[in-house]
């Protein structure tokens, strides 16, 4: 099993991809200019072209084009990433009206799922035990699209579904809501943790999810 | 030394000093102080009397684990048995640290209480004649399965009135059985000592420093007005040199914090510190590095350098400059009050609602939100002194495109902070209000929305984050031409991405916000804004690469870090583009990798450049140079660590390691969580750290050393340009000679002609300059 | 320019507690800073001791620990020291020689003092917005009573908006108890009239103030006697403004005979709009007969008004403590006023406190419609 | 500053016309609000906020023009520009925080959807 889900994986190997360009030309960049432009001996200025002298403004080092250039040049990476980023959110923002909803209600420092009256196959809850302490495991199917309904009762807590790479706060007085749809490559247990620092359990406020086929 | 009373300003530090001795008590017993009875859970009543001898029979010499014993528990003494008909003679509470406490079968004397510790019946008049009517008892004890344990034993001797009186005397008797663990130190009393040991060598090198300015006249009389002098002083190098050190020390502060949360996540399941510990340690880690760090340095160099670069004798206003400094020890007062106390402020540094306003949250957020108050406070008063000195102070002949870009960074950062920083005040104040007087802001039972406080926050905290940003950027603008010998690539372009990262900072801060419940229009708006802050940014860096082209660049201490600066900052932009994207943040929101980037830009972008404005402007402050082999190690020794430390967390993060945890999970075979692996990074992670401190002790090694035996400093050390070369060094008071200040001069000649439509609109707004206003 | 007139000499006299020799220039050691900085930190703690609360299970309780009001006190006083050292050192600042002229783009030619003073009202700005959007925020976001109860959804329990002009301005069930003795307007709205228009007149008054002080054809005596004047009564109506408020809030008013008032106004507490209203009660009549509610049309519900009255007290309160400040400020004025510490060629001290004092009006006029009239 | 530019308003002095405006203005307020007291029913909540609004901004404009300055003095165009400098900011944060209320993320417009745009 692998953190993250697929878009974020597509995204993040693209993105990925970008930096590395970017990063390589800024450190060939770097390195030429900071070594073929160096005084040789450290002390020498050798070529005082700008002749600095305090209380001088000095000569102007500029060129339009260049400044231009990467102005219009990163604008149009940038928009050409932020298209690609746009498109996912149907998927992640979606709302499905077929999706077998299941309440989570989070409080200090528990995670309470309800599977209402969906079948035992298609979601279920029991208990796990997660390094010495009781936690709730939630069984679910894969294939089968779910909307998590969720809610707080005192503070904020999130719900992170490490094997989907997806979260969102539960608010209390508010209902979040996440979508997800499990794939038959995601089968197997993974832990839930609390992404929205809740006080003094927080880091050991876990859960399970199973997907099962 | 008694004649210096009768000055009136040593009347003054006597007041101050006996308050805070009134007040030390009040502050110390902060939180709902538990005394030593309650500590072990005995409800004794009466006082503590040595007449009571308690008895503890049946311990063992030799333990036998597992085994279980007999234990005899009585008393002697007291006013128990005094009358003979009395009902109640008294009682016991034992307490075990390790193994099983159980009632010997048949026994209704005793009852073992849910902590597993022991108590007679009868308590409350149940039972009464059963258990409350002896002075003996006995209980059984089954012995851990290994290592050794801990008793305390509070016995009760009572008058036999029924009533809990002052009458009655209780007392209490500690033993131990079988090999006791090591003590460990809890991470609160290694901070403790740390804070300690650093104020006592912070005062050490005071008294040094004063000693070997004038050996002869270290005595008291000069030490008070020396003294008085730093307490009073309005100049803005003296304030900006109490700024800087203030922020140093407060660097260190913060730094010992994450080191020892460090240990704490050096290995999974750790108990180095409790959950308590940890959450108020990172709390303070980040509120100290931010608002008692970072900021305070930043102001200390902006002091310094801004008015000697722009040709001003001083700041606009003096005294609110020294207010605007001292108010930051004060809130410092209040932000730690809470954390000596146990209860210090655990709301992280973003303080979310409705978390700090629940009664789960530690007392001391209530003064850690007090002490932010003072900050704000602090920051909006600077923010102003400064606008008003760069708009109304600047030598003649300089115009705004002929600002220093270092002062320019920290025009366009006080601009931010001031306008935003009045948002995270009232977000406070609503916050203080509703954990004092009850009104209900983020009461979610009354209405209240949580997600306001989110709002107030990060219309402050992101701007924020450039606020502290972008005067590295101009200490690295400075540094890099001056190394290079060129003027700084595309000054304009340089100044308009300045600004326009300023604006654009207002309107992206949603992006903290993407998996909170907010608006998602405002979600999908922000989402677009964001991905535009990399256009400023790319141009700041891509000038700064050109700016070496064609020079002669000379490697000096600072030039190094500003080379080192731009690969890391780089990197902390890059990794930063990848949270707009909704679908990525969604999974890298509140995880490693988050906490990877803010520290790549804060200390690879921030700390990188302020250690390059040091080396830079160290022998302009002190009149000496600092030592370059020194400098040297540092960068490399720093350089290194520091990749280590922060570059795996970009790893840990995609794992899905969250941050704000107390520690962490390892896949095992019921469930995935992280892998294995992620244990050796956090060990090599901590270890790196504390290279990385230990690096930063270099620094502090040639900064002391370097100020009484260093090299002597001439006027303009690098080279540079700009006004605050043409000084002595140290500068003289005040910096530039009021009645004959510098003018700006010109090395090409000065095109003064069409100033184009906007200069035109600005012309037309000002005061003709032949016109009126002779008064 | 004159800043000094021995350069280079500034540690001549120094002078940390004043009254400061500004020919020396601006005063070098100053012991304000330090005291107002640490007095208002002692301040703020004594108010986190003071106000405390403790839960109770299941809500919390709130109470005043008046045995910790030494330290607030003790803090308020440090501050109050540090204030007055300022001011000490500020005594002999004679603005024809010592102002300070901005050079430059594009502020040339104006007070250094002036530009500083409209800095500081442009976070000001920042300030009341802040406090406005939380009110917008949540005044769009929490149903209205009435709204609802016109809507039949309104239950016992319910956590809704009724807003302040319904206690001031509206009337509602006050229509009963008010008595609305001028018959066209609730008595209640009195005290934030009148408040309203002190405000005015004392922005007034402050000018009045500047316009007599560069009025070079009085006589020095007259002149200070009348600026003296107008800047005391500047004082009085700013504190008949928070009289006046506090009567609104706390005490209520009631003129002429108890049966047959003049004037009854109760007070915003005596009306249960309070920060912990979490079970006020909420009558409402579905039908009016002579200034009564008709036999069995009045309905009665117990809602949670908290949000309401936490806004309206914090942002009203607000507004005071910035009319408390300038007071502050007014009373080291009139002070100087009358000593003739203000002359044609040395006014502008007026003119910059006014600014202040008209933006705390301006924010008035903000606060009035959206408080006491919608 | 000096007192320049027009001392008088319409015959009056400057001052005391602009505290005229404002006296009367406010009692305009009270009226409104006065009514639909006395004549419940007659007035509409929309007429008197539009009434609120538009008097506050005539207000707020008399006393930053007038009593503080902002218009006839020399240097009144440069400091209306100060003072206009934050309402970009103000602007945002109204919008932003004042304007807008949490809701689950499904809940996003059509129109901040790609494939609204058939795009995707």
């Amino acid at each position: 099993m692998e953190a993250g889900g697929e878009i974020f994986h597509d995204l993040f190997d693209l993105w990925n991809f970008w930096a590395v360009i970017v990063m390589i030309i800024v450190c060939v960049w770097l390195f030429h200019h900071s070594l073929r432009y160096r005084s040789s001996d450290g002390k020498t200025i050798e070529n005082d072209s700008d002749h600095f002298t305090p209380g001088v403004f000095p000569k102007e080092n500029d060129d339009l084009r260049m400044e231009l250039a990467w102005t219009i040049v990163p604008f149009i990476l940038i928009v050409y990433l932020t298209f690609v980023a746009w498109g996912p959110l149907d998927e992640v923002w979606s709302a499905d009206e077929n999706a077998h909803e299941i309440g989570v209600t989070a409080s200090q420092w528990n995670w309470n799922f309800d599977c209402g009256d969906l079948d035992a196959d298609i979601c279920e809850v029991s208990n796990i035990d997660v390094e010495g302490q009781t936690r709730p495991l939630l069984r679910l199917k894969a294939g089968e699209s779910y909307m998590f309904n969720m809610t707080s009762v005192d503070v904020t807590h999130a719900p992170f579904f490490l094997d989907w790479g997806i979260k969102e706060d539960t608010v209390p007085g508010l209902i979040t809501r996440l979508h997800y749809t499990p794939s038959v490559d995601e089968i197997g247990s993974s832990l839930l943790m609390c992404t929205e620092y809740c006080g003094k359990d927080h880091g050991y406020m876990t859960a399970v999810v199973e997907v099962h086929a | 030394m008694f004649s210096t009373l009768k000055k009136p300003q040593n009347i003054g530090i006597i007041a101050i000093l006996l308050l805070a001795v009134v007040m030390a008590p009040s502050v110390t017993s902060y939180p709902h102080g538990a005394s030593g009875v309650q500590d072990s859970g005995c409800a004794c009543h009466g006082s503590q009397a040595d007449g009571v001898t308690p008895v503890l029979d049946g311990l063992p010499n030799e333990l036998t684990p597992s085994m279980t014993y007999t234990l005899n528990i009585s008393f002697t003494g007291g006013p128990s048995g005094e009358d003979p008909n009395a009902a109640a003679l008294g009682g016991f509470h034992l307490w075990v640290s390790e193994g099983s406490l159980s009632p010997i079968d048949g026994d209704d004397k005793v009852k073992i209480n849910p902590d597993g510790s022991a108590t007679h019946n009868g308590i409350d008049g149940e039972d009464v004649g059963t258990g409350n009517d002896q002075t003996s008892w006995q209980v059984e004890w089954t012995a851990p399965a290994e290592g050794g344990a801990k008793f305390t034993l509070h016995v009760n001797s009572v008058n036999g009135d029924g009533i809990a009186s002052d009458l009655d005397d209780w007392n209490r008797l500690n033993a131990e059985v079988g090999p006791q663990p090591v003590e460990q130190a809890s991470g609160l009393t290694v901070f403790a000592s740390s804070i300690l040991l650093m104020i006592t060598i912070v005062g050490g090198c005071v008294v040094w420093v004063f000693y070997r300015e004038n050996p002869d006249s270290f005595s008291w009389d000069y030490f008070v007005p020396w003294l008085s002098d730093w307490l009073t002083t309005t100049d803005h190098k003296k304030v900006g040199t109490l700024y800087f050190l203030s922020g140093f020390f407060f660097l260190g502060v913060g730094g010992l914090f994450a080191l020892i949360f460090r240990i704490q996540l050096a290995t999974p399941g750790n108990d180095f510190l409790t959950q308590d510990e940890y959450n108020q340690f990172f709390t303070m880690h980040g509120t100290t590095m931010i608002f008692l760090a970072a900021m305070p340095m930043i102001a200390g160099f902006a002091n310094w350098i801004v008015p000697l670069q722009i040709g001003a004798h001083d700041l606009a206003l003096p005294r609110m400059n020294a207010l605007a400094f001292w108010l930051n020890p004060a809130a410092a007062l209040l932000i730690f009050t809470g954390i000596f106390s146990g209860q210090g402020a655990d709301v992280g540094w973003t303080g979310y609602a409705p978390y700090i306003v629940s009664h789960t949250a530690h007392s001391g957020a209530t003064l850690w939100v007090a002490g932010q108050i003072l900050l704000v406070a602090s920051s909006t008063i600077a923010g102003i002194n400064f606008m008003t000195t760069f708009c109304t102070m600047r030598a003649p002949g300089m115009g705004w495109m002929q600002m220093p870009l270092f002062s320019w960074s920290i025009l366009v950062a006080t601009l931010m902070l001031f306008i935003s920083i009045p948002a995270f005040g009232i977000g406070l104040i609503q916050v203080l209000l509703d954990r004092t007087i009850g009104t209900v802001f983020y009461e979610v039972a009354a209405g209240g929305d949580p997600l306001l406080w989110s709002h107030l926050f990060w219309y402050f905290g992101h701007p924020e984050v450039y606020v502290v940003v972008l005067p590295a950027f101009g200490v690295i603008s400075e540094v890099l031409s001056t190394s290079a010998r060129r003027t700084v690539f595309g000054y304009k372009s340089m100044v308009f991405a300045l600004a326009g990262i300023g604006v654009l900072g207002f309107i992206v801060y949603g992006h903290h916000m993407f998996t909170s419940g907010m608006s998602p229009v405002l979600r999908f708006v922000t989402m677009l804004t964001t991905m535009l802050v990399a256009v400023p940014t790319g141009i700041k860096i891509f000038n700064w690469l050109q700016t070496m082209h064609g020079g002669s660049l000379v490697y000096r201490t600072h030039t190094l870090w500003a080379l080192g600066f731009l690969v890391t900052f780089t990197l902390g932009g890059i990794s930063g583009m990848y949270f707009p994207a909704v679908a990525m943040d969604l999974h890298l929101h509140e995880t490693y990798f988050v906490v990877a980037h803010f520290h790549y830009v804060f200390v690879g972008g921030i700390i990188f450049g302020l250690y390059s404005g040091i080396y830079y402007w160290y022998p302009k402050a002190t009149g000496r140079m600092l030592n370059e082999k020194l400098g040297v190690m540092h960068f490399m020794v720093g350089f290194i660590s520091y990749n280590l430390v922060f570059w795996p967390m970009h790893r840990l993060g995609i794992q899905g390691m969250p941050r704000r945890q107390h520690t962490y999970f390892i896949t095992t075979d019921q469930y995935f969580a992280l892998p294995a692996e992620a244990a050796d990074w956090n060990m090599m992670i901590t270890i790196a750290a504390f290279f990385f401190a230990a690096s930063n002790l270099i620094l502090v090694y040639n900064i002391v050393v370097s100020a009484l035996r260093g090299q002597k400093a001439p006027n303009d050390p690098w080279g540079g340009w700009s006004m605050e070369w043409l000084t002595t060094s140290p500068p003289p008071t005040p910096s530039h000679d009021p009645h004959n200040l510098p003018v700006l001069q010109f090395e090409e000649e000065h095109d003064d002609g069409d100033p184009g439509l906007f200069g035109r609109w600005i012309q037309w707004m000002m005061i003709a300059e032949d016109g009126g206003e002779e008064e | 320019m004159s800043y000094d007139s021995h350069h280079g000499d500034h540690h001549d006299h120094p002078s940390p507690f004043g009254p400061h020799d500004w020919s020396h220039g601006a005063p070098h050691n100053s012991w304000a800073p330090i005291m107002m900085a640490f007095g208002s930190s002692i301040f703020l703690l004594g108010f986190t001791k003071v106000f405390t609360q403790t839960w109770e299970g299941d809500a919390w309780s709130y109470a005043i620990n008046s045995a910790q009001f030494g330290l607030l006190i003790a803090g308020l006083a440090i501050f109050t020291a540090g204030l007055y050292v300022f001011w000490r050192q500020d005594w002999s600042f004679d603005g024809i020689e010592f102002e300070p002229k901005s050079v430059g783009t594009p502020f040339r030619g104006i007070d250094i003092r002036k530009v500083a003073i409209w800095m500081f009202l442009m976070s000001e700005m920042m300030v009341f917005s802040s406090l406005f959007s939380t009110y917008l925020r949540y005044r769009t976001g929490i149903d209205n009573c009435e709204a609802l109860h016109a809507a039949g959804t309104l239950t016992d329990g319910t956590v809704c908006w009724l807003p302040a002009s319904y206690f001031i301005a509206e009337g509602g069930w006050h229509q009963e108890t008010a008595h609305a003795a001028l018959k066209f307007m609730p008595d209640t709205l009195i005290p934030g009239a009148i408040n309203t228009f002190a405000l005015i007149v004392s922005s007034y008054t402050i000018v009045l103030a500047l316009k007599t002080a560069k009025d070079r054809s009085l006589s020095d005596s007259e002149r200070n006697r009348k600026v003296g004047k107008y800047l005391l009564t500047t004082l009085l109506l700013a504190t008949l403004f928070l009289i006046f408020k506090l009567v609104e809030w706390f005490v209520g008013f009631e003129l002429g005979d108890h049966d047959h008032p003049l004037f009854y106004s109760p007070s915003l507490l005596a009306d249960g709009f309070t920060i912990h209203a979490s079970d006020y009660t909420y009558q409402v009549c579905n039908e009016w007969h002579d200034h009564h509610c008709a036999e069995g049309q009045l309905e009665t519900y117990t809602i949670d008004i908290r949000m309401a009255a936490s806004t309206f007290y914090v942002t009203t309160g607000t507004h005071g403590v910035h009319v408390f400040g300038g007071m502050v400020a007014l009373v080291y004025m009139v002070i100087k006023a009358y000593r003739g510490g203000y002359t044609p060629d040395n006014a502008v001290s007026i003119e910059y406190f006014g600014l202040y004092w008209h933006f705390v009006d301006l924010v008035w006029v903000l606060v009035f419609p959206a408080f006491y009239l919608y | 500053m000096g007192e320049h530019g027009h001392h008088t308003i319409l015959g009056f002095d400057r001052y005391a016309f602009n505290f005229w405006v404002l006296m009367i203005f406010t009692a305009i307020e009270v009226v409104a609000v006065a009514l639909t007291f006395s004549m419940e029913g007659t007035v509409s909540m929309n007429t008197v906020v539009f009434i609120l609004v538009a008097v506050g901004v005539v207000k707020g404009v008399g006393i930053a023009a007038i009593f503080m300055h902002l218009q006839g003095d020399p240097d009144s165009r440069v400091l209306t520009a100060t003072a206009l400098f934050p309402v970009f900011f103000i602007v945002i944060m109204v919008l932003f925080i004042g304007l807008t209320h949490p809701d689950a993320a499904d809940t996003l417009p059509d129109w901040c959807r790609p494939g609204f745009y058939n795009l995707e």
